[in-house]
């Protein structure tokens, strides 16, 4: 029981505490959808890999930087809101993808992500590309944190104290097309955007300071991966949406303890 | 060293068909306090925020001397309620490392000393516009360029703080370029005045005058003739945050 | 629990193999395709102690590809020598695609017999004391597989049309057993969904050879096949996954009357 | 031919028409992954159809119908970011639904065909039920205009100035359920969302009202159908994602007209 | 029509420890105009939007008059750019049908009627606010709710807008409840001045006072001693938005 478990475990707390900052930012710039499109985008990478005759990871992986840079692009010039805009891309590359594959019809070619890659599937050899990724996601993340959250907090504000908050934005939706790439092989992609998106929300009325909110999420999303493990072991239930639903009741918890202390 | 820290040269900026600045030029010199007055939509705001660098001129030459280090007190900020911070939190999110005496230190001296560790989301509009300009103060910039700073401050903090904002230049060595529209209190700290109006329609040193007479002209200018003032005799003192000290313990108007 | 399998089909053919020996374990509940799935931890348990593993392969089921590893212990039904295997086709014309594969492998008798007998192969090389019985389970599967499926194959062989139209090109290992013929499909596996003028192509089509056959799976396509079939065509419903059926040669011989009533008269 | 294209053009600007002001509404709300949302919670509903012996779309109308609710209650306590909230309704409804289904197998669910839901299957008798959905829906939208975007303007002066803001906005939010997933049968979960959020975005360049963005916004998602349709005839592609396309190409269109005029 | 429009007796508001506001009372009339004062932190936006029922108090009772209208200017709003919205529109969007004379003439009295077509976003501060005030007196309410209206506007504008504020009360038989810092500019216009500080520390009647001495009294209660007045010797004159007619031709200072 416990081989079986334990790489399930520490994978799941890999993408747990590199989604944490990450999500953390991901919430305050209003891209909590940022995952779902991802997925979304995937199936016009494999149909571009086949076309172009790369390995699909790669076209995946372009597809997803493609998306981080249009993104990056629009949310600079237009005032638009970014939760539209994500919507607009994800749409457009999805339905490119559905055309792509239409024109390349031999391609082996899901058409939908997954929603749960296999956690349970994990095995010990896949964990130091995890944690390779984890290690250098967290180590740009903690070392661009103050900048990161200035130009969070408003980019005019951090573009005049000399803060280049263009190349923050772009590189911090790079890092976060990589996390969720990474991730989405080994949790899949409903998996990594709860990870991503659930623990910050949670944590969100007990933390005062930026830097707070992205520990306790950790310790947020660490607890709801080993909650959701030990539910799925007590009552066989499937491993990805057991995780999502005991981040869902640490949310609830959250909620109801602080009752009158907004903000 | 040497040159202006910042200079506007001929700047024009149009909208919708609108010319909103037109030829416009300002410098600001090391250690000078330049106050921008003018109407509301005078394009104040507008010629700040080219001095900045957040919006191109149309035409015109923006000149920042190279390295320059800009502390900005926006004419408005509102920040997302997903983000906590508290006021010291904010205080220190920037590039330099900062002393906790000096994060003190800066919020004492616009009164919001005991306001360290509250939310930045949970201040009064004057609490926050004070916490603003100490954040600006704090970075120890070159050229502060403030939009309307005490907007929202009571009466007794913008004298306070036009005060300190008048020893800055000397103590940091830094130029301030501000937008007021509180004629009365900037006069006595500025050492030139800008007025705008789309142009720059006249500018100049004011002149240091301590007496009232000369206050009343400048209310004169606005036609404040029918204007009626308020004898407020107070029998207490406010100090900003809190406690009232009676000297006479019924309220007296 | 040491025999576990994928999907409903190959469940059902390991079923008859290890009857009164084994119950196999069957993994992906129906109706879940394999993006929804996500492994329960007894799935995990069972995978890891079965002695036998049967899956359709990578092609199909790719979530497992990197839990199983091809080798004593499992059946990449996909692989076996012998297995009559199909490329997938093009919507448009019918023409095959170089290097593909269309994995409803099991929807050809002699697949499924081929499987069996491979299933009861490895039972027998792993249990040498039941050998016989999963032998002669096989060959009974084969024996009733064939008994019920040669008069169909005969009753449609007498029926005066034998073009159909499906919405998923999925039947092909049926159609080539029946001596079928395809007039076209609507979409091919991995495409969502056809384009306006292959739509109208294929409606035209349906009336000019006038074709009253039309078929789809279970969950999709009733609104676009209806949209292409003329008053008085048949729609079949035929579950490629045979996810109603009791045993293989009933599901399957099920779908074979299924397609002999759609031909119709 | 024409039989087979007219009511799917009728049905594309049926469900354009209704979804313009709602897509407006929307955008403004930041609640652009409304559809996205609702048809992953789709899956549960048909669950529990199963469960309680209830037909399909009772078991979908009524998830949707939950998610509205719980929406705007979570939106009313606390102040997080709508998008981030319906994030985590989202991953958790689908959740449910995973486990739920597991519980409950035996019915294939078809999660693909609410994505891609086809225009083209459209027939005329489908057309009353959609245009029904219209009257009511549009003309609900334009008795509640002015309340609901002086609500959505700011919740707080509508609230002071007499509007009942938490009616309107449980309002808005069932219609949007109403719209998804009456739009979701024939139009898909993709399409639908398209049609919601990129017609808006497309058009904010050129209007200077509210009520201008939602006309312009209608004439633009009838074009992107039409256009839509036309490519689709034209080059054999998928009706939905030719629709989207097109649609995305309305909006790169108003992207590049006014160069230099924002707001 | 008989009794207060609005009647706050014995608030008390709390958050995170801190008592805010501590059995505050307060009423307001048809046809006065009360002006709550006090620095900044003492509580004034709070107990307005306990007035507006924005807020729940903690205790006391906050009663308003059945069916009472209220038109409300909060300290802060900022819109979404992504509603697009003309000055025109945003004063149009409110239950009562409007006649485009009312509007433009709303507009006019703030002194912004030439913005009636402008898109609300690409305002500038002082422009805003008018608009926000012009919006609330269109609104033709029974309580007009002001939290710091003349942020932002130049002095010429808030000599004129608390003129005009003054007129209103009779005008349409309503009642306001304002929060100002404009101490000097706000005693003309008000009939009754609350002093808040968390608790009210006092209240009552101002006495009208039209001269000078008086003025600098209320400069004194801020212990104004060093301050100096410049004298903006003016030799030409602006009107809001734009043209300045020159008496001399040379800019002056
Ligand atoms: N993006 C824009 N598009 C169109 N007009 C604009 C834009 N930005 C500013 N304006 C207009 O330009 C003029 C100047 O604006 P600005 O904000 O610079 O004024 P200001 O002098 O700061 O006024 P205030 O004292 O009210 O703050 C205003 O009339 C404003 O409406
Ligand atoms: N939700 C809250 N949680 C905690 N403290 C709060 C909250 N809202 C307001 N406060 C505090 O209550 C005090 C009163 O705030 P309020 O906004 O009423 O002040 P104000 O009198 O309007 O000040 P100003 O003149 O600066 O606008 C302030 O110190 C503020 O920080
Ligand atoms: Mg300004
Ligand atoms: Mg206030
Ligand atoms: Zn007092």
């Amino acid at each position: 029981m416990w081989e079986i478990l334990w790489p399930a475990w520490a994978g799941g707390v890999l993408a747990a505490l590199m989604a944490a900052p990450l999500g953390c930012l991901l919430v305050w710039r209003r891209l909590a959808f940022f995952g779902d499109s991802l997925a979304h985008a995937t199936l016009l990478g494999a149909g571009l890999s086949l076309l172009f005759h790369i390995p699909v990871w790669g076209g995946i992986l372009g597809v997803c930087l493609l998306l981080a840079l249009l993104l990056a692009g629009l949310l600079d010039r237009s005032r638009l809101p970014s939760d539209a805009l994500l919507s607009l891309l994800s749409a457009t590359l999805l339905s490119a993808g559905l055309i792509a594959i239409r024109f390349n019809p031999g391609a082996p070619v899901d058409l939908q992500a997954w929603l749960f890659g296999d956690l349970l599937a994990l095995t010990p050899s896949d964990l130091p590309l995890l944690a390779g990724g984890a290690v250098v996601i967290l180590g740009t993340v903690f070392a661009l944190w103050r900048p990161l959250v200035l130009s969070t907090l408003d980019e005019r504000l951090a573009a005049v104290e000399g803060v280049p908050v263009l190349r923050l934005r772009v590189l911090l939706l790079l890092l976060l097309a990589l996390a969720v790439s990474l991730a989405m092989k080994v949790a899949g992609s409903l998996l990594i955007t709860a990870l991503l998106v659930i623990p910050p929300l949670a944590v969100r009325p007990l933390a005062r300071q930026p830097t707070a909110m992205a520990l306790l999420a950790a310790l947020a999303g660490v607890a709801a991966v080993s909650g959701g493990l030990a539910a799925s072991f007590k009552w066989d239930t499937p491993v990805g949406p057991s995780i999502v639903l005991s981040a869902t009741l640490l949310f609830l918890a959250g909620r109801l303890l602080p009752m009158k202390t907004n903000h | 060293m040497t040159g202006p820290l910042l200079e506007l040269t001929g700047i024009d900026w149009s909208r919708e068909g609108r010319r909103i600045l037109n030829r416009v030029s300002l410098t600001v010199q090391r250690g000078e306090i330049v106050t921008l007055i003018g109407p509301n939509g005078a394009g104040k705001s507008t010629l700040v925020q080219i001095a900045v660098g957040l919006l191109k001129p149309d035409a015109g030459v923006c000149r920042r001397q190279p390295g320059l280090r800009i502390g900005y007190v926006p004419q408005a900020l509102t920040l997302d309620p997903s983000l906590p911070l508290t006021v010291g939190g904010f205080m220190r999110l920037q590039a330099r490392k900062l002393a906790a005496a000096d994060v003190g230190q800066a919020l004492a001296e616009t009164g919001v000393g005991d306001l360290h560790d509250r939310s930045v989301h949970a201040l009064s509009g004057g609490e926050w516009q004070r916490v603003l300009l100490a954040r600006a103060l704090l970075q120890q910039p070159d050229l502060l360029v403030l939009d309307e700073p005490m907007q929202g401050v009571d009466l007794t903090g913008q004298e306070e703080l036009y005060r300190l904002l008048a020893e800055v230049p000397r103590r940091y060595r830094c130029g301030i370029l501000m937008v007021s529209h509180d004629l009365h209190l900037v006069m006595a700290s500025t050492d030139r005045v800008i007025c705008l109006n789309g142009h720059v329609c006249c500018e100049g040193h004011p002149e240091s005058v301590t007496s009232h007479p000369e206050y009343l002209r400048l209310f004169g200018w606005q036609g404040s003739q029918g204007l009626a003032v308020y004898s407020h005799h107070h029998d207490h003192r406010h100090d900003v945050h809190g406690c009232v000290t009676p000297s006479s313990a019924q309220a007296g108007s | 629990n040491s025999v576990v399998t994928t999907i409903k089909p190959l469940t059902l053919i390991a079923r008859a193999v290890t009857d009164g020996i084994e119950q196999p374990v069957q993994l992906l509940p129906d109706g879940l395709s394999p993006h929804d799935y996500s492994l329960r931890p007894s799935d995990r348990q069972r995978l890891k102690q079965a002695e036998l593993v049967i899956w359709v392969g990578p092609a199909h089921e790719r979530f497992l590809a990197g839990l199983i590893k091809n080798g004593p212990g499992t059946l990449n039904v996909t692989a076996l020598p012998g297995l009559k295997r199909l490329p997938r086709r093009k919507a448009e014309d019918g023409s095959p695609l170089p290097g593909s594969l269309d994995t409803h492998v099991w929807l050809d008798p002699d697949n499924a017999i081929l499987i069996a007998r491979a299933i009861a192969e490895d039972r027998a090389r792993r249990q040498p004391a039941l050998a016989d019985r999963y032998r002669a389970n096989a060959e009974h599967f084969a024996q009733t597989l064939k008994t019920a499926w040669q008069p169909l194959q005969q009753r449609i062989a007498a029926l005066p049309r034998h073009e159909y139209v499906a919405y998923h090109d999925a039947y092909q290992y049926l159609e080539k057993s029946l001596n079928l013929h395809l007039a076209g499909s609507l979409s091919s596996e991995t495409e969502s969904r056809p384009g306006a003028r292959h739509l109208l192509a294929m409606k035209k089509r349906v009336h000019e050879r006038g074709i009253t056959c039309l078929v789809r799976e279970p969950a999709s396509g009733a609104g676009l096949l209806q949209q292409v079939a003329g008053p008085k065509d048949r729609i079949a419903v035929l579950d490629e996954g045979l996810r109603q059926a009791d045993s293989f040669v009933g599901g399957l011989t099920l779908l074979g009357q299924a397609m002999e009533q759609c031909l119709g008269r």
